[in-house]
């Protein structure tokens, strides 16, 4: 939750931008004045809001803009699930442990059940549903694979699992483990599960 | 979780200001914060979404040493991602790719990281830092087996929870810090205290101050982390050694070594720091080292292993400073 | 005529996908506590702080008044004067329009406490005057002897000359179920006397008839739904204390739906336990390696309540043995069955004992082993006669094993593992269960007009597939897909299905779905035979067709079509031979490790489970139930243990971060196989959730064991309890 | 352990006036549950093993491991009618 409200209205995040200008160049070093133009930007910022009661939360989830009525307290998660019917995400430790809660938020795999929904206005949500579920996709590879038994941590592992082979199309089978690590299944399906993460980047680049 | 007021700002000011005459608490990536707060062990009146950049660089000026600054709102992922952090601070980088998920590493900020509050079980378990109860102190007499083995003679048994905070104070990092003061800067090291009462808090930063930046010096020499943990996946090191260390020739010049896992604060092994000078780093002086930083410990009653993964902790460390990894297998 | 299963199947046996995988996968599936009703209140618990403690007063009235509350109540017959026996022991429940609300209210309503002394650990608990958890026939000091069992002269033949003997003893701690759909349901309260609820149950009918006694209504008043479930593990067998209390809670809301499921702290807490195991055992053979005697004094808790007794001895022959057992209460929550109760433990002090033996002896643990299996080890076959005698498959199984795992190549005895910081070891264990399945259930095949078919029963799926085992029969059957068929499970209304427990679904279910869609072939063949002018008894159904004498002639929904308006649909029953009522199943597992002994750091290299269940009917779901029995195993073995605080009498881990769970990274290479001989085919249908988890733990500390040199007498493998014995063994030399 | 000397039990378990109970033959109180029951064939007793019993029982009025009447529930217990909870099927 480090670059809240950095969007500009391009849709491309500061972070993005940091991303691809400075990190992603193999050097990874940028000059004194990229931060000082930053701090300017920052500066013309207007005093502070306090939100105290019940507020209107707009997220757009899996492409459909939503609303609904928060409290600063509420969980993205318990928003999700309670107020939005998205319960694709599953509530287990609540505690950013075991991974049944992942979504994607800007692009970013996190905990849904550690991130305040306040914090997540106007930003992007995907969660597992929104998924491909074709033959080519992560979710048919679960299948395929018998990656799941009950069943309750899958579109947790599923969504980590998508989103590690967005950023790395051809893992190693460590690189998939530590992918998923953020997960766990008390079934003990990872057997299955990395089988599907393989198998998918197999079929994902036949696609 | 109870109810809280939410103030969310990427400016440090205004985060200073909203912290400003209130029960506040600053909300960085959040699995802690909200963890405690879901346990009801902290119940700020505010919740401050402090958002700043995440950004890492390298600065050189003319003449003098080559700094590195990483703002407070750097997530662990932009951390690792960072190339030439990887070479040439191999020790935080490592330190950083052992801590959580792939989710926490997008969530965790550098600020969060070093301003987590401990993991003791007590404490979680409402219990307070010091976990003292009817006179009894439960960490003593209970499962001590994560606790302290060094500072043990007083109340406070926890160990520091940053994993970052090592590796950062090994190599000389300050962080800089805005309160309604204006700035001050310290050294990571000056961010913990043993908190001696139980309304003492193991964090040197003001309620109504925030942490803006960790900046430190090029090392001149080589630097690198080792950690022992249960669970490959997921886990907290039990115990984690920071070695930077400056050469004169193949002799150890200078040696930096901080240990987590094993005191309320990272701990510093001045006397391992010393045995380290004027040798070269082989595994027997390695191994000699070693024992020098266990020098005054004192174990609780379940926890008397790790004394020996101490030893085998900073031991590992010093070689793989130097590119010996004897343990791996083949 | 009693059926029989096909000889030459083109489905059972095969390697099918779930019919519900992609439901689950694309996180579609609606679980129980996934569910929201129209109108729906969400419910939470008040539990205990104390360990133990005797309620003064309640005030509800507070939490009453908070915004947002619908209902607030005390649970089943708590009151002033009541007694709180455990850390999570249940008080009170609030509903309220959100979950914020909710436990804003459970936070207001003021309970008074008089908290008594309590004991928490085994070792609290019977020390002297300790104070009592409850009272109870045959209980001294939170004890209570079971029966003791003696063969022969144990004694006697342990101090016989030239007998080799051990001394050991051996601690298992509590684990926890830890099942990711926390316990609950969601229910509502329909009019004056029924109720429908959606429940993350083992057991739909159980649940039913649990808040139907509660509420003192007809069972056929209550509907139960669990389309699919988040695990259970054994601990999931009914409607539960805070099921029964939603249902009132929503009762008194008016009707408004209740949704309710426990936080993980209370999941922890009070959803149930593996008990521990601690044991002192002698064991002592021959010079040549043939047991003589065995002497067990044992001892675990279950919390408040019972069942921590194990089996001993276990798998192998001991001419005289001596055991007695111990059950020690705590305040703790109750043990519940969890995964193959008392096997894991029992495997863990047998299996230990054996190698230390072995090792004392200079003898190849394996070889120890056979040469100790018994004469005969009569198990039942699939008419409930003791015919199948396991101890050949043991033979050939720990064959399969060793030579998967490499061990003639690669073992070596104890402590000769090389004089690096990693060493390498390799570890065995044998186990055994039951795994079959009562004759008592029905499944009801409905085939329509249209050509769908339909299988239909009141059990349910706890991750085993019970969907796609009712389908690969039903399609092997009718000469169709298994995607063809539609599994209608999860609902108290239909035909009597098995709960899920002893690894008994899929052998007490398959007889009944085979039967069943036996039933309506016959009766379909009955209906088009005429209109291809032949006999119902020359039709058989192949590759979608319905065929005269092996001829194709009519395309299965042609031939349903000429039912007209009128569906088949019959319920089918158990038959004899198609699945064994008791089971008797064996197994062998084999560990690699490398452990750090300069860490303590064990990582599990390997892990080879060989497993015999009879007749298998989908060797995918199979093999996915032994890969899982076995990583629940690795957890036994390296990671899981709860831990309590004796001065406060609370569990310090009741969480998912430092009660450690296996993660991807910390799974080995696992090799299974199936013990598959048209022999153990023809004993019919047998279970597997619960045998391939019974000896992982035992053989990961014997290769522990075996790697380092020196016995880790406490599980799990952890660097503390590894280094702790390296150093016991360091101190000593 | 290979030595001959075991390493300290946490415990030791010989409470001095603990005799065995033999299970008794009378009829169990009818909200005595165990999993068994359901599972295999409505037995009351863990029928599945003639040498150690390790069935958990629980009162299906209180959904414990302890009746109404605070005391403890099993087989044993379970089958006294001078208990105050004790109803017969």
């Amino acid at each position: 939750m480090a670059d809240l409200e950095q969007k500009t209205k391009q849709g491309a995040s500061r972070r993005d931008f940091l991303r691809g200008s400075g990190f992603a160049a193999a050097t990874a070093v940028i000059t004194g004045p990229a931060i000082a133009s930053l701090d300017e930007a920052k500066a013309a910022e207007p005093e502070f809001k306090i939100v105290s009661d019940t507020t209107t939360l707009k997220l757009k989830v899996n492409g459909v803009d939503r609303t609904c009525e928060i409290e600063p307290r509420c969980t993205l998660l318990d928003t999700l699930r309670n107020r939005l019917d998205v319960t694709g995400p599953k509530r287990v430790c609540d505690r950013a442990s075991c991974g049944a809660c992942t979504v994607i938020l800007d692009g970013d795999l996190v905990y849904s059940c550690t991130t305040l929904a306040i914090s997540c206005g106007g930003k992007k949500v995907e969660t597992v549903e929104s998924f491909d579920s074709g033959v080519n996709s992560v979710p048919h590879a679960f299948v395929q694979n018998d990656g799941l038994m009950c069943g309750y941590c899958t579109p947790g592992f599923v969504t980590a699992c998508k989103v590690m082979l967005d950023h790395n199309p051809n893992p190693t089978i460590d690189e998939v483990r530590k992918g998923v690590d953020g997960n766990i299944c008390r079934c003990g399906t990872y057997v299955g599960v990395l089988q599907a993460a393989l198998a998918a980047a197999k079929t994902m680049k036949g696609a | 979780m109870k109810a809280f007021e939410y103030v969310s700002t990427a400016s440090a000011d205004i985060a200073v200001k909203a912290l400003g005459g209130v029960d506040g608490a600053i909300l960085a990536g959040g699995t802690d914060l909200l963890s405690r707060m879901k346990d009801y062990v902290t119940t700020p009146k505010r919740v401050v979404d402090f958002n700043p950049q995440s950004v890492v660089q390298k600065e050189t000026s003319p003449g003098g040493v080559p700094t590195w600054t990483i703002l407070a709102g750097t997530t662990l992922a932009d951390l690792l991602a960072s190339k030439a952090l990887r070479e040439e601070l191999p020790a935080l980088w490592q330190a950083a790719s052992e801590v959580g998920t792939p989710q926490i590493k997008n969530m965790a900020t550098i600020a969060g990281n070093l301003l987590q509050r401990p993991r003791c079980w007590y404490y979680r378990s409402g219990f307070g830092l010091l976990s003292v109860k009817d006179g009894k102190n439960l960490l003593r007499e209970g499962d001590n087996r994560y606790a302290s083995i060094f500072h043990t003679d007083g109340d406070a048994l926890f160990v520091a929870p940053s994993s970052l905070a090592v590796p950062l104070i090994a190599l000389g990092a300050s962080a800089t810090i805005l309160g309604p003061k204006g700035e001050r800067t310290v050294m990571v090291s000056s961010l913990y205290q043993i908190p001696k009462r139980d309304s003492d808090r193991e964090l040197t930063i003001g309620a109504d101050e925030v942490l803006t930046k960790i900046t430190l010096p090029a090392p001149q020499g080589k630097n690198a982390t080792y950690e022992a943990r249960q669970k490959q996946s997921h886990d907290w090191p039990l115990v984690l050694a920071s070695v930077s260390l400056r050469f004169d020739g193949a002799s150890v010049s200078q040696a930096s070594i901080v240990i987590g896992g094993v005191a309320p604060i990272p701990y510093r092994a001045v006397e391992a720091e010393k045995a380290m000078f004027g040798k070269p780093v082989t595994l027997e002086t390695a191994e000699a080292v070693a024992a020098n930083a266990i020098n005054g410990v004192k174990p609780l009653s379940g926890n008397v292993y790790k004394v020996a993964l101490t030893k085998t902790v900073v031991k590992r460390a010093l070689l793989a400073a130097v590119g010996n990894r004897y343990w791996e297998e083949v | 005529m009693p059926s029989v299963w096909p000889e030459n199947p083109r489905l059972i046996g095969t390697r099918i996908t779930r019919l519900d995988g992609l439901v689950k996968a694309t996180g579609k599936a609606k679980y129980p506590s996934d569910m929201h009703p129209e109108g729906m209140l969400f419910g939470a618990m008040l539990y205990s702080p104390h360990a133990h403690a005797k309620i003064k007063s309640i005030d509800l009235a507070p939490a009453e008044r908070m915004p947002g509350v619908k209902a607030v109540m005390i649970v089943g017959a708590i009151k002033p004067g009541s007694t709180l026996r455990f850390q999570g022991d249940d008080i009170a429940a609030v509903a309220a329009e959100t979950e914020e609300q909710a436990w804003d209210a459970v936070l207001a309503i003021k309970v008074e406490y008089e908290v008594l002394p309590h004991v928490v650990t085994e070792a609290q608990a019977v020390a002297p005057g300790a104070a009592s958890v409850f009272k109870g026939t045959g209980i001294v000091n939170n004890q209570k002897k079971a029966r003791s069992q003696t063969n022969g002269d144990p004694e006697k033949a342990l101090g016989a000359p030239g007998v080799v003997s051990i001394e050991a003893n051996y601690m298992a701690p509590v684990i926890t179920h830890v099942c990711l759909e926390p316990h609950g349901l969601t229910v509502r309260f329909v009019g004056e006397d029924k109720i429908e609820a959606w429940a993350s149950t083992q057991a739909v009918g159980v649940t039913a008839g649990d808040l139907a006694g509660a509420f003192g209504i007809p069972t056929t008043n209550v509907t139960v739904h669990t389309e699919v479930m988040g695990g259970g593990f054994g601990s999931k067998f009914g409607a539960d204390i805070w099921g029964i209390t939603a249902a009132h809670l929503s009762k008194k809301a008016g009707g408004r739906p209740v949704k309710m499921f426990l936080d993980r702290a209370h999941e922890h807490l009070g959803a149930g336990n593996r008990p521990s195991a601690i044991a002192h055992v002698k064991l002592g053979a021959s010079k040549d390696g043939k047991l003589v005697s065995l002497i067990a004094e044992t001892s675990g808790t279950g919390g408040a309540g019972s069942g921590s007794n194990f089996p001993l001895p276990y798998v192998y022959a001991v001419p005289n043995s001596s055991r007695t057992h111990t059950d020690i209460f705590v305040n703790g929550g109750n043990a519940r069955a969890m995964r193959a109760p008392g096997h894991p433990q029992g495997c863990i002090v047998m299996e230990a004992a054996m190698d230390d033996l072995a090792d004392k002896l200079g003898i190849d643990p394996l070889e120890f082993r056979l040469k100790n299996l018994k004469e005969r080890d009569m198990v039942e076959d699939g008419f409930s006669k003791p015919t199948v005698d396991r101890t050949p498959m043991y033979l050939d199984e720990v064959a399969m094993g060793a030579d998967l795992i490499g061990w003639k190549a690669k073992w070596k005895p104890r402590g000769k593992n090389g004089d690096g910081p990693i060493r390498r070891g390799l570890g065995m264990a044998l186990h055994q269960w039951g795994g079959g399945g009562p004759a008592t259930n029905q499944v009801a095949c409905t085939i329509n007009p249209d050509g769908s078919v339909e299988m239909k029963s009141a059990t349910q799926d706890i991750g085993t597939g019970a969907r796609t085992i009712f389908a690969i029969i039903a399609a092997e059957v009718l000469g169709l897909n298994v995607t063809d068929i539609t599994s209608n499970i999860g609902n108290s209304t239909f035909p009597p299905g098995q709960p899920s427990g002893g690894s008994t679904t899929t052998p007490a279910m398959s007889p009944p779905a085979f039967n069943a869609a036996i039933l309506a072939r016959d009766e379909l063949f009955v209906k088009v035979a005429p209109g291809l002018n032949a006999k119902p008894e020359d039709l058989t159904l192949a590759d979608g067709q319905v065929c005269v004498k092996g001829e194709p002639k009519l395309p299965w929904k042609d031939a349903c079509r000429k039912l007209g308006q009128q569906s088949i649909q019959v319920t089918g029953k158990s038959s004899p031979g198609l699945a064994s009522q008791h089971g008797g199943v064996g197994g062998c597992q084999f560990a690699e490790v490398s452990v750090d002994i300069e860490t303590g750091v064990v990582r599990v290299k390997k892990i080879v489970a060989i497993q015999d269940t009879g007749l298998i009917i989908d060797k995918m779901t199979w093999e996915t139930q032994v890969y899982g029995g076995v990583i629940g195993g690795l957890n036994y073995g390296l990671f899981e243990e709860r831990v309590m605080d004796p001065t406060v009498g609370i569990m310090l881990n009741p969480d998912m971060e430092l009660y450690k769970l296996a993660g991807a990274s910390d799974i080995p290479e696992i090799v299974v196989r199936a013990y598959e001989t048209p022999a153990m085919k023809a004993r019919g249908v047998i279970g597997v959730g619960e045998p391939p988890t019974v000896s992982t733990a035992a053989a990961i500390g014997n290769a522990v064991s075996n790697a380092i040199g020196v016995r880790v007498p406490h599980w799990p493998m952890s660097p503390k309890n590894v280094l702790d014995a390296l150093a016991s063994k360091e101190g000593k030399a | 352990m290979s030595d001959d000397q075991p390493v300290d039990l946490p415990i030791s378990t010989t409470p001095p006036e603990s005799e065995a109970v033999e299970s008794t033959p009378s009829i169990p109180c009818r909200h005595l549950r165990n999993k068994g029951m359901f599972v295999y064939n409505g037995e009351v007793s863990s029928s599945s093993h003639d040498d150690y019993d390790n069935t958990i029982y629980w009162c299906v009025k209180t959904m414990k491991g302890y009746g109404p009447d605070d005391e403890m529930v099993s087989r044993d217990d379970c089958t006294s009618a001078e208990r105050s909870c004790y109803e017969p099927f």
